[in-house]
């Protein structure tokens, strides 16, 4: 540095002389910190996007299939002396007749139009009833019962394929598999393409994944998620009208009027500490107060929502004090300035603009809260419900179902490989779910973000 | 007011239940039963808690009631309860389908491959072993790791009880044991005593979970229901134990040594006002259902040689705290 | 509840309007207002001057009970409007501050539009009857603070958008929306153009005819042009207060004297 | 439905409130609104507000309440002999319940007659039977004393109904007239819908608290009966967690130390790779990213805490485990095990990103540009900006959501379960099979052990401790955020 | 690296320091500079004057680049400093900045204390050797902002807690203690008193013997005792530039004369 000119009353080793075309050492050097720092952060979103990418993959790849189903054409004839024995067809006297009655009738047809379309095969009659699913008996009786006078007569009847015949056509199983498995033979599995070449068999949309209850474990491709997106749904709604309104509210209170003091630190800490309270502990609590106590059902999604409530509401008040937090004293001061009341500066001023952070906390606490199994464990929501609730005007947070997570959580659970795939569907329609309950909250979010 | 019937428990027992509600609203005019799964612990502490609507109706469990839990239930006005034993829970020992081939076990390699001291060349030491080989020259070498029920799975207690405790005797550790001065009890505990260094891995959840280990572990072992094997055939291989293969036959035979009873109570106050409360038990127990040849047994549940005497307690509906 | 409202009269110049007793300001530890007295006079200009820090925002915002929103703000002695205490525990600050309407140092602007933002008192005060009466409040308001012209076009802009001095136009429009009885103003002219100053000057003499107006400046100049009354605070003291005219050509106080002397501004 | 019309008439009344007030209050002004306290709007609030929500509160009380005033008067009707204790008869109850609501949907579907009910006798008429033919179940036989129970359960319910109906909408107008009598230009119904506002807010904070007792209340009780069967101490101090299935012998250790250990260092792992990665994505979205970008990458993000953990645990248990172990442990000497806290800790801490980053792109978002001009115009970069001004400014904020983060990560089980195992272990080697407190509540809660023995027990106290724990942590996390907040503006 | 520094030289009065060509600045569509070119020399200080509004500050911004910040404005145009387009691609603003200081039009002291707000410059820039370097900064900066008596004592305190006054001469504080070469100054004096300001008006005169500084100002007479060169704008134009005494004396332009002679501050 050419230090021409005498030093001045306070010219130090001054920056940036020189020209600013040339970058000075310490300017590069800080320049090259503030790239490394810029692309730390791009680095760490492009982690978090690619585990996303990566999980939503296996999820996707797992699960897609369970958005198909194949199902089997059975022209069954409706015998009538043996589906009503007393011949008075009175649904009443015919439902006498067990599933074990209806076994048959399906076997037999099956036989039949394997036989009518010229297929060779040397299965006896019980092994080609096994491919298709043990469900179908159920609804050929449903059928029967609904429709008495159809007895008699030869009706063609679609019946869902069994579980590994299902697995055949999705690549899940395959006669190598077949050789090893107990529950199919590559025997099986080449009637079944014998059948496809007929025609009799095919895969379609499977639309009763989303309405069917829950099947139990010998029926996989009868298993649905009705009962548990009803559930889902009712706790979700629970969850919103009350978690969202007594967080803000709370937040509100705790943030704005609250006095500045001993009680007050106490309940902020208690709030932070009630978010680390692991979730199977809300489940004794629910179970506690709710059931015991209270005296609402179990199984119900009134209780699970209330659950569920609990739990999210930390994050919510944490969510939402931090964004409050965040907005400069000055704006509460013009508004007090002008006159405002305190309530109306909060609720005309600072809550809007709170709203982002609000939402956002809405939206991981909504996340987290559908997602959760282990709190409904214990108040009985982790179960086989196959009965739909009612719709809610008429009771139906009282009835007993189950939820998403639940339902996944107990698919998992299950022996049959089936079972897998259908897990993986849930977790799909759960994050479908979580996304249009959240699409509101996230546009909303984005009309409300500002700076000022 | 309540109008299904109400069950809860054991995750063991909570497939065969399902397949039986589920069968049951198909084919009565009741609605289907819910049945939670949860554990034996908690089904049956939430089904001691009292009686009245917003309890249990039907506690599963892989395991019979203890006596103080009896006693709670008593504390709590649940006086009545009927024991039902459903059937047998068989329990497997398999490994991956294309890994090494554990294929025939004895109580006693399975002793020395997971427990914590063992008798080697007659002295009892801290379990020195880390591939089977080193113990019976039949078994393949590689490392041993060993996926076993949790200490809080029912299923632990049949595999301490009926494997581990039949290989301490029959290595002769238990003796040696004795020999050093323990007392019975001390030595049969020192016996149960699994090794704690990462060979052996206790699994708390459940069979999915050991099979996925399993997956990502060529040389695992895992421990198994006979069902679940059933259903897994194409992935799992299984092991023979003394030399008998496990199947619903050989253990209702009682040639396959490790399996267990499972059972179900039901709240003898309920009966009658809930509806379908002793319907559904009734069609439980029943030859359709729980017999050998019925969907139980189909699903691999091992059917009770005395079904007829466990319908007719349900039908006199005998109280077993009686 | 006791409706212990302020109650309106008529009142002639020499009628106080706010009276201070014994005002002591700590902020924590720090005595910012040193037992200052004083009594305003209605239907007058107060001008606050004295050197920056020594205590005339702090002053001001314990008119209107603005330091309640401060922490670690401690006020202690009696204010009294129309010999009322407003400290006193049954007075509303909300309907209070609806009365003392405040122009603060820093331009505050709402982030809303220029529209929403001069609105906002009249709408939560119900002072307009319509939508046309609403417009109506907003226009004059923004005329008498000097900035209809400039705005007019683009009054759904954000009115965090304008320049410095156009936002501190903005915020005494807003103030001035709500029809005050007394107006305190943090330096309403600190950024504004001769041109605007004087056009805001002469607001405060209109303002002047009904209500009571209390100003902050630096500027001497400005003073002496507004004001009737002057008070000159040092560190935290009120030094002198006496008539405008009296204090620039005749301080009693030597501090006062030393700083009107160095006069600059 | 009765109560839907008790509602709705509510629902008028208040809306008639709303309407009534606000023009009471405008006809006192002399139809200038000026003159009025407070906005006219606020006049209707305050009479829709005093016409429903004392009546609204009452009856949800008299809901409450009702059916265990008809219950206890009614079972007098119960001779003593047919029940032994409280629990019978609340069986019993519940089938006269049951027989009741039976009647009367029989009666609202017009299957049987009002009169016909009345007079119904159970050696007449079947009533199962007959119920069963609407397609109503009831369990058993419905016996004579069973059935007048019941009617005498209609009549009282149908009594108590009217009653409230009548006395709910007494108080509503009661509520609605004298709120609209005291109406007038000077009533400052401002402050008394803020008050009432105020009141809500007190009532939702307080819920907060109400919860944290519950579950001190509800987990005290078997807490105490765990101390009553193993020693304290034991429990504290103990180095060891070995419970045995059976409990045979006493031979359970139940020792909570390697549970706090694992806990810790899960969290701490999982906290490592979470806020570096949750705090550097928000810097990022919220200082760098255009418009764009943030809102699809922000979003993006929050679906890593949507999905379910048993997917994450998978992934540790398939992907990241055998991974860890082949290319790190096993080379370095440091385990074979493919379940490590490592494992957990970071699958966990990738669950854990979008706590940090959107809680805390939101806050930092929120710093007002003047903070950044006022640095920038000094020459700093745009990340000095944000290390030295931005990010302390929105430091309270951050660490909310930071303490958030630790709170899920204590919290979690099946990420432990299947990434770290289930093993309590005293150990510093990170890629060891280790395990926290909450799995461990939940598998011996969850497990088949006896419910009334120590080791399922110990769930509670393991609960119980954690929660203190946990608050000792947050009342440090709060003196450190007081201790270096910096407040804006 | 090579170092082709612009070597220091004697510059005399005339040179040019900032030169802007066609300068153009857009808010979305609101222009709100039109087409302004001007040169401002070295060691001198220029004074920006004009009406609230028409522009001064964006201008300002736009010398140090600060308009970047802003996601609706577009510069276009050239600004040279030193002969050097400093809207080039090569061109770091971050370095620029480091060149040309700035002092806001709102006072925006960051929430640190007093010393880190003052210090947080020379940190980022390395300018200190170690503590008691940085300390001499420091105290000599707050000095030369006439901060330093009022705040010597609790250096600890937020920055925030400062009355408006002294947050300004805080600003002021912190623009000075990082040495600038060019020193953008918006209204400056503001909020400041007549002792206050005659103190940064000497600061002003000490500066410019070394560097350029450019001032916004609404008061002609301060315009007039700090300044050498005055440019006056209207309503995003430069409506004249010319040297202080001959705008004051004798301007050219009607709008500059009747802004002139409307003189009231
Ligand atoms: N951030 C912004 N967004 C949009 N318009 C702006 C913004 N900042 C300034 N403007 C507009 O640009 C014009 C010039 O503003 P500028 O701030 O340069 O004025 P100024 O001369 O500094 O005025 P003052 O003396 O009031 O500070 C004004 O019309 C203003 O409303
Ligand atoms: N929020 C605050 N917290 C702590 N101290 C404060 C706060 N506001 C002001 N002070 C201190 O109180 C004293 C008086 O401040 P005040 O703002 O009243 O001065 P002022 O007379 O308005 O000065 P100026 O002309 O610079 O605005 C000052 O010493 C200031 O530092
Ligand atoms: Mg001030
Ligand atoms: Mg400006």
């Amino acid at each position: 540095m050419t230090d021409a000119t005498a030093p001045a009353p306070g010219a130090r080793s001054r920056v940036g002389q020189g020209s600013l075309l040339r970058q000075d050492t310490r300017t590069i050097k800080r320049n090259a910190a503030e790239n490394r720092f810029r692309i730390y952060g791009l680095t760490a979103i492009c982690i978090g996007i690619l585990m996303l990418v990566f999980l939503l993959t296996s999820i996707l790849s797992n699960g897609l299939s369970s958005f198909r189903q194949t199902t089997i054409q059975v022209p069954v004839t409706l015998v009538a002396d043996r589906l009503d024995p007393e011949g008075n067809r009175d649904p009443a006297e015919m439902a006498r007749v067990t599933t074990f009655g209806y076994a048959p009738l399906l076997r037999d047809a099956l036989v039949g139009t394997i036989a009518d379309a010229g297929i060779e095969t040397e299965l006896d009659a019980g092994d080609i009833a096994d491919i298709v699913s043990d469900e179908s008996v159920a609804q050929l009786r449903n059928f029967v019962l609904a429709n008495p006078d159809l007895l008699g007569q030869t009706m063609p009847v679609e019946v869902l394929a069994s579980g590994r015949i299902d697995g055949f056509f999705k690549g899940r199983v395959t006669y190598a598999t077949a050789e090893l498995d107990q529950n199919i033979s590559p025997e099986q599995l080449r009637l079944a393409e014998a059948l496809k070449a007929e025609g009799l068999l095919a895969t379609g949309f499977n639309f009763d994944f989303f309405t069917a209850p829950d099947a139990s474990v010998t029926r996989p491709e009868a298993a649905g998620l009705g009962v548990a997106i009803l559930g889902s749904l009712y706790m979700m709604l629970v969850v919103l009208a009350l978690a969202l309104p007594i967080g803000v509210a709370a937040s509100i209170y705790l943030e704005e009027f609250a006095p500045q003091n001993r009680f007050t630190d106490l309940v902020e800490v208690n709030i932070s500490n009630l978010a680390a309270v692991p979730s199977i502990v809300f489940g004794i609590l629910g179970l506690a107060v709710f059931i015991n106590f209270a005296g609402l059902p179990q199984s119900a999604p009134i209780v699970g929502g209330l659950v569920l409530t609990l739990m999210t509401l930390p994050t919510i008040i944490i969510a939402t004090r931090a964004a409050l937090k965040a907005v400069p004293p000055s704006i509460r001061d013009a508004a007090l300035g002008v006159g405002a009341s305190k309530m109306q500066t909060v609720f005309h001023h600072v809550l809007p603009l709170a709203m982002p952070g609000i939402l956002t906390g809405t939206i991981i606490g909504l996340a987290q809260a559908l997602g959760e199994t282990a709190p409904l464990l214990l108040i009985g929501m982790v179960a086989f419900v196959r009965e739909y609730p009612d719709a809610p005007w008429e009771g139906g947070l009282f009835d007993p179902a189950t939820a998403l997570p639940v339902q996944i959580y107990n698919f998992t659970q299950r022996s049959d490989p089936a079972f897998v795939e259908r897990a993986s569907g849930a977790i799909i329609v759960l994050l479908l779910f979580l996304f249009l309950m959240n699409l509101a909250a996230i546009l909303l979010r984005r009309r409300f973000e500002r700076r000022w | 007011a309540r109008d299904q019937v109400q069950v809860a428990g054991s995750s063991t027992v909570l497939p065969y239940a399902s397949i039986v509600a589920e069968a049951f609203g198909e084919n009565f005019g009741f609605p289907t039963p819910v049945v939670e799964s949860g554990g034996s612990s908690a089904g049956l502490r939430r089904f001691c808690e009292g009686v009245g609507e917003n309890t249990l109706d039907i506690a599963n469990a892989s395991r019979a009631i203890r006596a103080g839990e009896i006693e709670e239930c008593a504390a709590n006005g649940v006086d009545d309860i009927i024991e039902v034993r459903i059937g047998y829970d068989g329990i497997v020992f398999a490994s991956q389908q294309t890994g090494p081939a554990f294929t025939a076990f004895e109580p006693s390699d399975l002793f020395n491959a997971l427990g914590a001291r063992v008798l080697v060349d007659g002295e009892l030491v801290e379990n020195p072993h880390t591939q089977w080989s080193d113990f019976n020259g039949d078994l393949p070498a590689v490392d041993i790791a060993a996926f076993i029920p949790g200490t809080n799975h029912g299923t632990r207690e049949v595999f301490e009880e009926q494997v581990i405790a039949a290989g301490c005797e029959a290595t002769g550790a238990f003796q040696a044991m004795i020999d050093s001065g323990m007392s019975e009890d001390e030595a049969e505990d020192a016996c149960l005593a699994v090794r704690s260094d990462g060979v052996a891995v206790d699994i708390t959840g459940d069979y999915t979970e050991t099979l996925a280990r399993i997956d990502s572990n060529p040389n695992g072992v895992g421990v198994f229901g006979l069902s679940f094997y059933e259903n897994n055939t194409d992935v799992l291989k299984v092991a023979t134990m003394s030399g008998v293969a496990p199947s619903t036959e050989t253990i209702a035979s009682g040639e396959y040594p490790v399996s267990r009873p499972l059972f179900f109570y039901i709240k003898g106050a309920h009966i009658g006002v809930i509806p379908g409360l002793k319907e559904y038990a009734s069609f439980f127990v029943s030859d359709d259902i729980a017999g050998p040849n019925g969907p139980l047994a189909d699903y691999g549940l091992v059917s009770d040689p005395e079904l007829a005497s466990v319908q007719e307690t349900v039908e006199n509906e005998v109280d077993m705290t009686e | 509840m006791n409706d212990m409202r302020l109650s309106e009269r008529d009142v002639d110049m020499t009628d106080v309007k706010i009276a201070a007793r014994g005002v002591q300001v700590f902020y924590g530890d720090n005595h910012a207002i040193k037992d200052v007295d004083v009594n305003i006079v209605d239907k007058t200009v107060t001008a606050f001057i004295g050197p920056s820090g020594c205590g005339k925002s702090t002053f001001l915002r314990c008119i209107n009970r603005m330091n309640d929103t401060i922490p670690i703000a401690r006020v202690e002695g009696e204010i009294l409007i129309d010999a009322e205490d407003i400290y006193d525990r049954r007075v509303d600050p909300v309907q209070l501050r609806a009365k003392v309407g405040m122009v603060f140092q820093k331009p505050n602007p709402f982030p809303k539009s220029i529209y929403d933002n001069v609105a906002y008192g009249p709408k939560i005060h119900g002072l307009a009857k319509d939508k046309a009466d609403l417009d109506a409040i907003v226009e004059d308001s923004l005329r008498k603070a000097a900035l209809w012209d400039e705005v007019k076009d683009r009054l759904d802009a954000a009115g965090t958008g304008l320049s410095g001095g156009q936002q501190q136009r903005l915020c005494i429009a807003r103030a001035v929306a709500t029809s005050p009885e007394i107006l305190l103003m943090d330096e309403p002219c600190s950024a504004l153009d001769p041109i605007a100053t004087d056009q805001v000057e002469n607001l405060i003499h209109d303002l002047r005819r009904n209500f009571s107006v209390v100003i902050v400046t630096h500027s001497m100049s400005q003073a002496s042009r507004v004001s009737q009354k002057t008070a000159y605070f040092h560190l935290g003291e009120l030094v002198e207060y006496d008539d405008t005219a009296e204090i620039f050509t005749n301080p009693k106080d030597e501090r006062t004297e030393n700083y009107i002397t160095g006069r600059i501004g | 439905m009765p109560l839907i019309w008790l509602l709705a008439a509510i629902a008028v009344l208040a809306a008639a409130g709303m309407v009534l007030g606000r023009r009471r209050a405008l006809a006192s002004a002399g139809g200038d609104h000026r003159v009025l306290h407070s906005l006219p709007s606020y006049y209707g609030t305050n009479v829709a507000l005093f016409a429903a929500a004392p009546a609204l509160l009452v009856m949800a009380a008299w809901i409450v309440v009702q059916p265990l005033y008809v219950e206890s008067r009614v079972a007098t009707l119960i001779p003593q002999a047919e029940y032994s204790d409280e629990g019978e008869l609340s069986l019993i109850m519940s089938d006269v319940r049951r027989v009741a609501d039976g009647l009367n949907q029989a009666i609202r579907s017009g299957a049987i007659s009002a009169e016909e009910v009345r007079d119904m006798r159970a050696d007449v008429t079947d009533v199962r039977d007959r119920l069963a033919q609407i397609g109503i179940a009831v369990g058993s036989e419905v016996e004579q004393t069973t059935l007048t129970a019941a009617q005498q359960y209609r009549t009282l319910d149908g009594r108590g109904n009217v009653a409230m109906a009548v006395f709910v909408l007494l108080l509503a107008v009661g509520g609605f007239v004298w709120t609209l009598m005291k109406t007038d230009k000077d009533y400052r119904a401002r402050n008394s819908v803020e008050n009432a506002i105020l009141t809500i807010l007190v009532a939702a904070s307080t819920v907060a608290i109400l919860t944290t007792f519950g579950i001190i209340m509800s987990m005290l009780f078997e807490t105490v009966n765990f101390f009553r069967q193993y020693p304290a101490s034991e429990f504290f101090f103990s180095t060891t967690w070995d419970p045995s299935f059976s409990g045979r012998g006493g031979s359970s250790e139940l020792g909570i130390i390697p549970l706090l250990w694992g806990t810790l260092y899960i969290s701490l792992i999982a906290l490592l790779v979470a806020v570096p990665i949750g705090l550097f994505s928000a810097i990022y979205l919220s200082e760098y990213a255009g418009k764009k970008f943030r809102s699809i990458a922000k979003p993006l993000l929050e679906v890593l805490a949507g999905i379910p953990t048993i997917v994450y645990g998978l992934f540790a248990l398939i992907t990241v485990g055998p991974l860890l172990r082949d290319a790190i442990a096993s080379p370095l000497g440091l385990g074979t095990s493919a379940s490590s806290v490592m494992t957990a800790g970071l699958v966990m801490g990738v669950m854990l990103i979008p706590f940090v980053s959107s809680l805390s792109d939101d806050i930092i978002n929120a710093v007002p540009q003047a903070m950044r001009d006022g640095s920038l115009g000094l020459g700093a970069t745009q990340s000095e900006t944000i290390k030295q001004v931005v990010v302390p400014a929105a430091l309270p904020g951050i660490v909310g959501a930071i303490l958030l983060a630790a709170s899920r990560a204590i919290g979690e089980t099946m990420i432990v379960v299947l990434g770290a195992g289930a093993a309590a272990r005293l150990d510093l080697n990170p890629f060891e099979a280790m395990t926290t407190v909450t799995v461990k509540i939940v598998s011996q809660l969850t497990g088949d052990t006896d419910f009334s023995s120590p080791e399922t027990l110990v769930a509670f106290a393991l609960g119980l401790t954690l929660f203190v724990i946990t608050l000792g942590l947050n009342v440090l996390a709060l003196y450190i955020v007081r201790k270096y907040r910096e407040q804006y503006e």
